[in-house]
């Protein structure tokens, strides 16, 4: 087993951890962490299997690149979002409750 | 290429370009910029649609490098359709949108240089040939359409946007997961190389990147039981976004999960697979419609409307997959005809229903007395839209049921054709609610104003687009045939 | 050429000026009335034009393919005609009448708009071509028509509203899948004399017995068939030039014209009896006959009365053409034109009479021949004709009808012709008594429009049931001249007759 | 959330993680292999450093729609903060050596900031690790109090963070003539590429710096 | 076992571990602390991937900026919540 192979292994994992979290974490700055977690996870699973066999891929790495930006811009909308919330509700984490004229589904 | 400028680039620069032009103008401004440069685009698609018709789908190699090694973008039949009806959705609603902020100006400083991005997004994705490029374009599209949600501000608004931008990511991710899963075994992210290589005994995790990028689409998609964060997000925007949330950018990803399942994943297609995506737009269809029925704001009965009509855009899979080719045929074809006649309608319900709302000063069904009279047009449109969303003819949505009725009973799966008429009727029920109540006279103590007729008219022209589209259907679907395998 | 146009141009006679109808401002009286007579004048003179071209043997078929394998048709038969022109020429009337019914009402333009457009669908459901075109324009029409059931917009007419609209979009949706199907089963099949479907493999008829079993619910729903009929009563909530238009041009005609269509030229009556499907249809007709008979025995309600009337009325139509045999035939399509003439007579009468005195009630109708005789006569040729005295309309219908069961073999039916009439007289005799006999009394429960010189009411509220009252009577005097609606019937039943020789 | 749901959760994602697993140590060999491709085409990339080749030029067409992700979500981020102002507490003068040593490592952050960019075409670098230099320029600024928030930028600042996206597009476009979008002729694409990656580094800096300093920084 | 397998092994087992506590401690500020040491320690599994341009990105986007706006958003929390109480 290549050592590429092994960190796609750890984003595997990484990605469960972070999709747990996003799923269970009430709290909008803990979500905004699994998130990027769970991008990280994949990142390491672009890079990793694409170096499985050892040789340096320059392609899925300008991907994790261009990827990071992106999560980067994700986050901060994410982070202004949930303080706008902050300001708007006094909590950081999303109603359980539905908005007011809508039945509660699912 | 003889042609010059060549649409197919220009439909994304372009609207890249004026979206960027107009943050530079400032604060509100570039609406009139914006409405140009969409009828300039909708000219570039209309001419990229005769290209195609004339020589057949075309690859084009950004750059010059050519799959694998660069990025290819590619339009077909089914592409130019969708770019059709982006063009041609955003242009009445640019109209619209003027009209709209001129009259309520919460939220419209931003709205012209995000809807630039947005449509770019969604231009980009219908061409992309290549995995990760379209991640790159979904998750434009969908930042694009939070920053949307979220430019009027108040409580609700930011509540639904915060919804829905966790919604997206998480699509997105699983549909990133997906993609490096696929580079990972095949070493390559074009669609053009991978689709010969993808066959039924694929590894395993081809597979699992099948069902997660499809799972992540559906979640953009809202479909059920996917829907929770649509109703409020699209309920809570500003009118001119909700129309263009509704009517362009869910079809984006219902696109995407078209073209991945007809093509690339069609080998690890199977019967119970679509079954399952037919059964869940099936409980979309009557879940949505009844909660539609149940609702008092307006806006959210249109908005849970959208999450009942996206069921019908999956009843193809079940009735397009492993069946006789006639049928899967019809079942494409009426997939496709439902995405744009409910593009059109629920753009020009939106529209509708934005107009009544300044009308009125409030998103309330029950104090929709006095619109008949004063907005008639309005209202009009309202019930033309209806009408498509009901199914009858003439109009896209009739013609949408009709090829996938067809195709349920040609293909001997008749609960389909139960689903989609018991969800006609409801939708019946839900438009109606609306109707009968804006026939009232105005209520003691209720004002309706008159609204610019910019505001009325381009909700009209949208709707007769989607009445007009069911008597002169044809062309689209020859246009659809483009590309596609006999 | 412009002959497949002219189907297309009856169509838009009405589609047009509805539109722009639609958006004119309420004061704009004179330019809506002008828009509505010029179309309903283009709409006969065009009619006209293709009478004479059917008589020749000529067909005028406009086709436009909407989706492949899907064209929409607009045909004009002879079959279409007889439907067009009684539908044509009483929308001249009724829309007369709606004038001089609304002066001074509000939302004048919506409502001459879905009159229009009402109209419109109807003349479309007369000349389509296929299936499917008729399905569009039966819809169209359900959503023409809603408009006009809420007008009032009481509390009454929205709940009227929301069963029409259950019922006839229910019915649709039957309508649809019936269609749906056939298409799926035997591809597009075009109207056409004598029907197509025989030519099918024997393997498919229990399919075809369950798409007829679909259509006819259909199309049952709205020719009101019991038990698909409760619509009907619900619905004279709307105004009277609504409830003329629905009982008499419009609604249920459509759905028993639909029935005439199905079975004759889709089916063809002669494979539609192969596959035992008439006698079933025949027996619901019956129970329809009688069972609206006598629910309009109870009603005080005169417009419920008659509208349980016209539940049994529209019966006789569905199954004259249930009768195996050309008179049958002959008596159901003569009676589509008959019962219209007839009972928007009455309609326009029972408005009348609400309009100028506010009777509303069978019961407070004592005397009223006196106050109102003209009104009052019409109303009595109307009612003699609908129970079948000669030499009036009705009695026409019903000899036919009658013949018809002795040729088919069907001689029980005779039975349900007599008690029928029976019944008619028994819930009709008693309002002309009370009219004519009893002395009026004190004061008129709403007194609206006061006697002027010569007119009890207004001119355009009195002269159009005059004149419909006059043409029961002259349909039925010179039932055997050219040009009549028998004589029409006869041509059409030549062509739906392949082995017939008269 | 009860308590059987979230260990249904925790039992899924561990699944999906185990197949994952499974799934990735089952891999068959490449079809395709492009660090080949990448090698072989490097020379006529206009840059030596294999990454930015990809990135600026055989998948340039990403980073184009990337950037403009990155000026969206500050638009996002704008649209926003513009709704905050209102109770927005003022920014506290900051510690004098923290500003001290903001004025003195600034400018040496610009310059590591071009370096980046320049050592890019050849070496691990380029416009993105540049911008982020640069933006970290910026935030350590603000920190220290020197740069006022940016909720309602001017039409420099704007122009300062479209420049990136319009040069490049405008490097896009120019390609057109040549045969496609973002062809770069092989004599000119270092120039160009260098060209579009100056551009990056300062929009991408100020961007970055955006995010930060309209929302965060209006707070503070 | 290599030197090298073994410092992968650290290196995977830290970042599982920092990303497991960034998500489930108690306090967010230290959520966040272990969130900056978990985009640190994936700069350091980027390097050991061959991949130094996204080592640098990470540690100076992933780690260094993403940090700085968690960091203030949690003092920006962290004030709100003690606002109640003046």
């Amino acid at each position: 087993m290549s050592a590429a192979l092994l960190y796609a292994l750890a984003g595997a994992a990484l990605f469960a951890i972070g999709l747990a979290g996003l799923l269970l974490q009430p709290h909008l700055l803990r979500k905004i962490l699994a998130f990027n977690i769970l991008g990280s996870g994949a990142f390491l699973i672009l890079v990793g299997l694409g170096q499985r066999d050892g040789i340096i891929d320059p392609v899925p790495q300008a991907m994790v690149l261009t990827g990071i930006v992106v999560a980067i811009a994700a986050t901060a909308l994410a982070l202004a979002l949930a303080r706008q919330l902050l300001d708007l509700t006094g909590q950081m984490r999303l109603p359980e409750d539905r908005p007011d004229t809508e039945p509660a589904d699912d | 290429m003889t042609d010059f400028p060549d649409p197919l680039p220009w439909l994304i620069v372009l609207p890249l370009l004026w979206g960027t032009l107009a943050f530079l103008l400032g604060p509100g401004r570039g609406g009139r910029l914006a409405i140009a440069a969409i009828a300039l685009q909708g000219v570039l698609a209309l001419q990229l649609a005769g290209q195609l018709l004339d020589d057949g789908s075309r690859v084009y190699a950004v750059g010059g490098w050519g799959a694998p090694l660069g990025i290819d973008l590619m339009a077909d039949g089914l592409a130019a359709v969708m770019l059709l009806l982006t063009q041609a959705v955003a242009l009445p609603l640019a109209v619209f949108a003027r009209g709209y902020f001129a009259a309520s100006p919460k939220g419209r400083e931003l709205f012209w240089p995000l809807t630039g991005f947005l449509l770019a997004a969604l231009n980009a994705l219908f061409v992309s040939a290549d995995l990760f490029n379209i991640y790159v374009t979904l998750e434009l599209l969908g930042l694009a359409a939070v920053g949307l949600v979220a430019i009027a501000g108040g409580r609700q608004p930011v509540t639904a946007a915060m919804r829905y931008l966790f919604a997206t990511l998480l699509g997105s991710g699983a549909y990133l997961l997906g993609v490096a899963l696929i580079y990972g075994s095949y070493g390559s992210v074009s669609l053009a190389v991978l689709t010969p290589l993808l066959t039924s005994e694929a590894p395993l995790a081809v597979t699992l990147a099948a069902a997660l990028i499809l799972t992540g689409l559906l979640l953009k998609t809202a479909l059920f039981p996917f829907h929770f964060w649509l109703p409020p997000a699209h309920g809570g925007a500003p009118a001119p976004v909700s129309a263009l949330l509704s009517a362009l950018v869910i079809k984006a990803s219902f696109y995407l999960v078209l073209r991945l399942w007809l093509e690339l994943f069609a080998p690890l297609a199977t019967v119970a697979a679509a079954q399952l995506i037919g059964a869940l737009g099936a409980a979309a269809i009557l879940w949505g419609s009844w909660l539609a029925l149940t609702q008092t704001r307006l806006k959210m009965l249109v908005a849970y409307s959208t999450v009942a009509q996206v069921g019908y855009l999956f009843l193809l899979f079940p009735l397009a997959t492993l069946v006789p080719l006639g049928a899967a045929d019809s079942a494409v074809q009426g997939g496709v005809m439902q995405a744009v006649a409910h593009g059109l309608a629920k753009a020009a319900m939106f529209a509708a229903a934005g107009s009544m709302i300044v009308a009125t000063g409030r998103d309330d069904i029950g104090r929709l007395g006095g619109v008949g009279a004063r907005l008639p047009l309005t209202l009009f449109s309202f019930g033309l839209a209806g009408v498509t969303l009901m199914g009858l003819p003439p109009s896209g949505g009739f013609s949408a049921k009709w090829l996938l009725l067809m195709a349920a009973l040609e293909s001997g799966q008749w609960w389909w054709v139960a689903v989609m008429i018991a969800g006609g009727l409801l939708t019946a029920a839900y438009v109606f609610k609306v109707l009968r109540r804006a026939f009232l006279p105005v209520a003691e103590g209720d004002r309706v104003t008159r609204v610019p007729r910019t505001l009325e008219f381009s909700a009209f022209a949208l709707a007769l687009a989607a009445i007009l589209l069911g008597l002169f259907g044809a062309p689209l679907l020859e246009l659809l045939a483009v590309g596609r395998a006999a | 050429m412009i002959d497949p146009w002219l189907p297309a141009l009856v169509v838009l006679s009405s589609f047009l000026p509805g539109l722009v109808i639609f958006f004119l401002a309420e004061e704009r009286i004179r330019l809506r009335t002008a828009l509505n007579l010029i179309g309903a004048f283009a709409k006969i003179a065009l009619i006209g034009v293709m009478l004479w071209g059917v008589l020749n043997d000529h067909e005028y078929v406009f086709r436009h393919t909407v989706l492949p394998g899907l064209d929409l048709v607009l045909k004009a038969d002879a079959l279409a005609l007889l439907f067009v022109t009684l539908s044509a020429v009483l929308w001249l009337f009724t829309t007369l009448y709606a004038i001089g019914y609304l002066e001074g009402a509000p939302n004048r333009s919506r409502f001459f708009g879905f009159f229009s457009l009402c109209v419109t669908a109807t003349v479309g459901v007369a000349m389509a071509g296929n299936l499917f075109t008729f399905f569009l324009f039966y819809e169209l029409l359900t959503l023409a028509t809603y408009p006009l059931v809420v007008h009032r917009g009481t509390e009454k007419a929205l709940r009227a509203g929301h069963i029409y609209l259950a019922y006839t979009l229910g019915g649709g949706a039957l309508l649809l899948i019936g269609t749906v199907w056939l298409y799926g089963v035997a591809g597009q099949v075009d109207f056409a004399p004598g029907g197509t479907l025989s030519t099918l493999t024997p393997d498919t008829a229990g399919q075809l017995q369950i798409i007829f079993l679909l259509l006819i619910a259909g199309l049952g729903v709205k020719a009101a068939l019991v038990p698909l009929h409760g619509w009907l009563p619900m619905a004279m909530v709307a105004p009277a030039p609504v409830s003329a238009l629905l009982h008499a041009v419009a609604v249920v005609k459509a759905g028993a014209f639909g029935i005439v269509r199905v079975v004759y030229e889709v089916y063809g009556i002669e494979f539609a009896q192969s596959l035992a499907l008439l006698l079933p249809l025949a027996i619901a007709a019956s129970i329809t006959i009688i069972w609206g008979s006598l629910r309009a025995l109870f009603q005080d309600d005169l417009k419920r009365r008659l509208a349980y009337s016209t539940v049994s009325q529209v019966a006789y139509i569905v199954l004259g053409v249930t009768l195996f045999g050309p008179l049958g035939t002959l008596g159901g399509l003569v009676h589509l034109v008959h019962q219209g003439i007839m009972k928007i007579t009455l309609f326009f009468c029972a408005g009348n009479y609400a309009e100028t005195l506010g009777i509303h009630k069978v019961s407070e109708m004592d005397g009223v021949g006196r106050r109102m005789p003209w009104t009052t006569l019409a109303f009595t040729l109307g009612a003699f004709g609908m129970i079948g005295v000669p030499p009036l309309a009705g009695f026409i219908s019903k000899w036919y009808l009658g013949l018809g069961a002795l040729e088919a073999g069907m001689p029980w039916v005779l039975a349900v012709l007599a008690a029928s009439s029976l019944l008619n007289a028994a819930y009709f005799l008693p309002i002309l008594h009370r009219a004519w006999f009893r002395p009026p009394s004190t004061a008129w429960p709403h007194e609206s429009i006061p006697q002027r010189g010569r007119w009890e009411t207004a001119p355009l509220l009195l002269l159009p049931p005059l004149a419909t009252a006059a043409a029961t009577l002259v349909v039925g005097l010179f039932a055997a001249s050219d040009f009549s609606p028998l004589d029409w019937a006869k041509l059409i039943a030549d062509r739906e007759y392949l082995q017939w020789t008269p | 959330m009860k308590a059987w749901l979230t260990a249904l959760t925790v039992l899924l994602c561990s699944g999906l993680a185990l197949a994952l697993g499974g799934a990735m140590l089952a891999l068959p060999e490449f079809a395709v292999r492009l660090p080949a491709q990448v090698t072989a085409n490097l020379d006529t990339s206009g840059v030596s450093h294999p990454v930015t080749a990809v990135l600026l030029n055989f998948r340039g067409y990403d980073t184009l729609l990337e950037v403009a992700v990155l000026l969206l979500a500050l638009l996002g981020v704008f649209a926003l903060s513009r709704h905050a102002d209102e109770h927005a507490p003022r920014a506290t003068p900051a510690h004098p050596v923290l500003q001290t040593l903001a004025r003195l490592l600034a400018p040496l952050m610009v310059l590591v900031a071009g370096y980046l960019l320049w050592v890019g075409a050849h070496a691990p670098g380029g416009a993105f690790q540049a911008g982020a230099v640069l933006a970290a320029a910026g935030v350590l600024l603000r920190l220290a109090g020197l740069l006022p928030a940016w909720a309602q930028p001017g039409r420099l600042l704007r122009g300062g963070l479209a420049l990136g996206l319009l040069v490049f597009l405008a490097v896009a476009v120019a390609g057109l003539p040549q045969g496609s979008l973002l062809h770069y002729p092989v004599s000119m694409a270092g120039a160009l590429i260098l060209l579009v990656e100056a551009g990056l580094t300062l929009s991408i800096g100020l961007t970055l710096a955006g995010l930060y300093l309209a929302s965060a920084g209006a707070k503070r | 076992m290599t030197p090298a397998l073994a410092f992968d092994l650290l290196l995977i087992a830290a970042l599982l571990w920092s990303a497991a506590r960034a998500l489930t401690i108690a306090d967010v500020f230290h959520a966040v602390v272990l969130f900056i040491v978990f985009g640190l320690l994936m700069a350091l599994a980027w390097a050991r991937l061959g991949a130094p341009d996204i080592a640098l990105a990470e540690a100076a986007i992933g780690a260094g900026l993403t940090g700085a706006l968690l960091l203030d958003a949690v003092g920006h929390l962290r004030a709100r919540q003690r606002e109640p109480e003046q």
